[in-house]
């Protein structure tokens, strides 16, 4: 069972077709699969469902999916850095479902873990709760949200051996862990292929049954709000 | 009406809030003004910030040749770690929000209601952006203190009796502070008016003020 | 009766059920005869074992100056970890069998019905000692092969129409090897006799066994 | 804020009351708290639940609670070790609640999440699943199972600094982390408080919110089924 692929095309063979649900890691460009989201475009998959957490920005990472319009729907919590978007929803070219951030974490948690529904407080008296099942706990209102999985997870993590086990590196671990794990299949890239043994088995994030494809990527990691401080001077 | 009684800027609103954190706590800042507190947490209080893209510990922004493309905050700004600093997926981010293991949350709103309600995340009929974390944050965390101007920049008041704009949570909201001054609201007894900015009288806040509110000052 | 049919012993049914192991598969082994199972992986087939206490890549038993007492599997036994291991929490370990990813458990019965409900956790009136990770796993994972004696000691059949004691999952069996053969079962479609062990009879399987189940050998 | 106690009593002083909820972590005696399930005994706490996997042996872990009648209810998967707790039960003086293990782990983590119910395929069809509530997802009956909270955690970890951030080793993490993340109050005992800065961010288990008390501890980590192999002989 060789899952090391030679690049992100070879990686999504035989995986993709027109209608299905993908779900896309990372926040904002942080930890986003670039090399993956652009061989998801190349593929020319169409009417696609993208769960992710945002929708990229113009010129990079799902913006690319939004440029050709491969995207039917998407499944997000925050979409503000993204005009052509924008554009796309407002002229009812693309249908959009908002989840609170937290709720969306747990939703792809919960479709890997077997997990159908589950009751949150989260929205409770909001839009988000209208048609959704209300039920009581010790006298407060909770509503139910549903585990979402995906034909097709794309992963991005720092580091992984050839058993697909992976290492996240800082902030750039967020959604990606949870949607690898709710794929029925799942493809990472990572930075670097490490020889097996070489990762501390305590510390691997994502392990190697999550991980059906493998690819060493080249990452830009592009930075969308580069904030600095100043050195003050002596 | 009342435009030229400004009490607190933004940077005194946030020391202001600044003092609802006690030593120990974990803190969520929002962006905007909530960001801003992070500059006046008091000496001997130590305080943790939580991110909710996954980070306990955040740190200051980081010098230019600090910047990395794997750590940023929940506003998608570059930031750094400390000696203290944890990583966690996002599914583990909001656990620990939901489940109740924040002490504060500061953000920023456009309307709170007389009791509580927040809304925060959605003009009906503009491109609505989503609401992120916010829903989640203001039910899960243990003290909800939202700082913001007293009126829009229309002159509207934002404390109404209900909200006009659609929810992000209902009877949330502990705390609210504006340039005016400091209003408690405690569930199901509504909103006191416990402070005021230098130099802002009663019937400064009263005009510019739907929501009623008991006087405490 | 059918006391001189013996079939296979212990260490061919669990050879038997290794040949269920395919290239690359992530297998849960239970305790006795399925674990086992381990020492007949056939060549060239990669499995990883999990052990649901929280680890995936499980090894051999430790020589003894190897032993550590922060490395056991599920039946609390000392066992070493491999090139490939990671660790992870009970609820990580669970999620992971809840949620589909192992591809085969391979486990012991003490009663199989002919629709594939298995009981193996509860005798009532004796001391129970608990289900453990038992209908966790018969839930959740992929495919549950059962491996077991064709019938009791006192010489009951455990191949059953109806289970008489307590389940631990329903229409949860895919295939039971015992001493006398193999069967398969399809949920709804009931129960089949696929393999004879050496010098096995039809007739033998079939009075030592109340369950029906077609002929396919 | 201090989180470093000098010992286990003084790390549980004020934090016991009769008829109290207790989470215990570690499965078998594999990572338990030693030091604070003996501290629990010493501060003679009466009818006490138990919240833990299992039960302990005769003389060893919760068995030491079990021998001074303080438990009056034990949740748990497996408690097959241990025969002063066989006595207990069959004579009526202890309750017991099972759970299958992997629903235990799920109430412990759905606890500490804030999600006060869920749906598992676990047990549908068993005497588990009698009284609970039953529902469909597509077309599959789940039942609900509910999360747990405690009013006080008590685990065991490798490392920690003195923020509380918790490292585990090995299969001795099994049920700590969720426990921990369940407790109003959690206290921790680890084998070595590191300084802080020294333990690798990206692989702390358990980040430090959750740990309000922590002490250094001695621990005997007695093997329950010491099993070995021989080496061959050349």
């Amino acid at each position: 069972m060789k899952k090391i692929y030679p690049d992100a095309r070879a990686a999504l063979d035989g995986l993709t077709f027109d209608g299905m649900t993908v779900m896309s890691g990372g926040f904002g460009l942080c930890g986003i699969p670039e090399n993956l989201i652009a061989a998801l475009r190349d593929s020319g998959v169409k009417d696609i469902t993208v769960i992710s957490n945002n929708a990229g920005v113009d010129d990079f990472g799902l913006g690319l999916l939004l440029q050709t319009r491969q995207i039917k729907k998407m499944i997000s919590s925050y979409v503000g850095e993204n005009k052509e978007f924008e554009r796309q929803y407002l002229s009812g070219e693309l249908e959009l479902e908002f989840n609170p951030q937290g709720t969306l974490a747990e939703r792809c948690r919960a479709g890997g873990a077997g997990i159908p529904g589950f009751y949150t407080k989260t929205g409770v008296g909001t839009l988000i709760a209208e048609g959704k099942e209300h039920k009581e706990f010790d006298g407060e209102t909770y509503i139910m949200e549903t585990g979402l999985v995906a034909d097709l997870s794309i992963v991005k993590a720092w580091k992984a051996d050839e058993q697909g086990n992976l290492v996240f590196r800082k902030t750039a671990r967020n959604f990606n862990p949870m949607m690898a794990t709710a794929g029925k299949f799942t493809v990472a890239e990572v930075e670097e292929i490490v020889p097996l043994g070489s990762l501390d088995p305590d510390c691997i994030h994502t392990p190697g049954v999550y991980v059906q494809r493998l690819i060493k990527g080249d990452h830009e990691k592009r930075v969308e709000q580069r904030t600095v401080r100043q050195r003050e001077t002596a | 009406m009342a435009q030229e009684v400004k009490g607190w800027d933004r940077n005194q609103m946030a020391e202001r809030a600044a003092k609802e954190l006690e030593d120990g706590f974990y803190v969520n800042l929002g962006i905007g003004i909530p960001t801003l507190v992070a500059n006046y947490i008091p000496d001997g209080v130590d305080v943790t910030l939580q991110s909710e893209n996954g980070m306990l510990g955040m740190g200051p922004f980081p010098y230019d040749d600090e910047v990395d493309p794997d750590l940023i905050n929940a506003g998608k700004q570059t930031i750094t770690e400390l000696r203290r600093t944890s990583y966690f997926s996002s599914a583990d981010s909001f656990a620990m929000i939901r489940g109740g293991h924040i002490d504060l949350s500061i953000l920023g709103a456009m309307e709170v209601s007389e009791n509580g309600d927040l809304a925060n995340w959605m003009i009906p009929g503009k491109m609505v952006k989503g609401m992120g974390g916010a829903m989640d944050l203001v039910a899960g965390v243990k003290r909800v203190v939202v700082v913001m101007d007293h009126a829009s920049k229309s002159g509207d008041p934002k404390l109404l009796h209900e909200c006009s704009l659609p929810l992000t949570g209902q009877q949330v909201v502990d705390m609210v502070i504006t340039n005016l001054g400091v209003f408690e609201i405690e569930r199901g007894k509504g909103m006191k008016l416990t402070e005021l900015a230098p130099g802002v009288t009663i019937d400064d806040v009263k005009a510019q003020t739907e929501a009623a509110f008991d006087v405490a000052v």
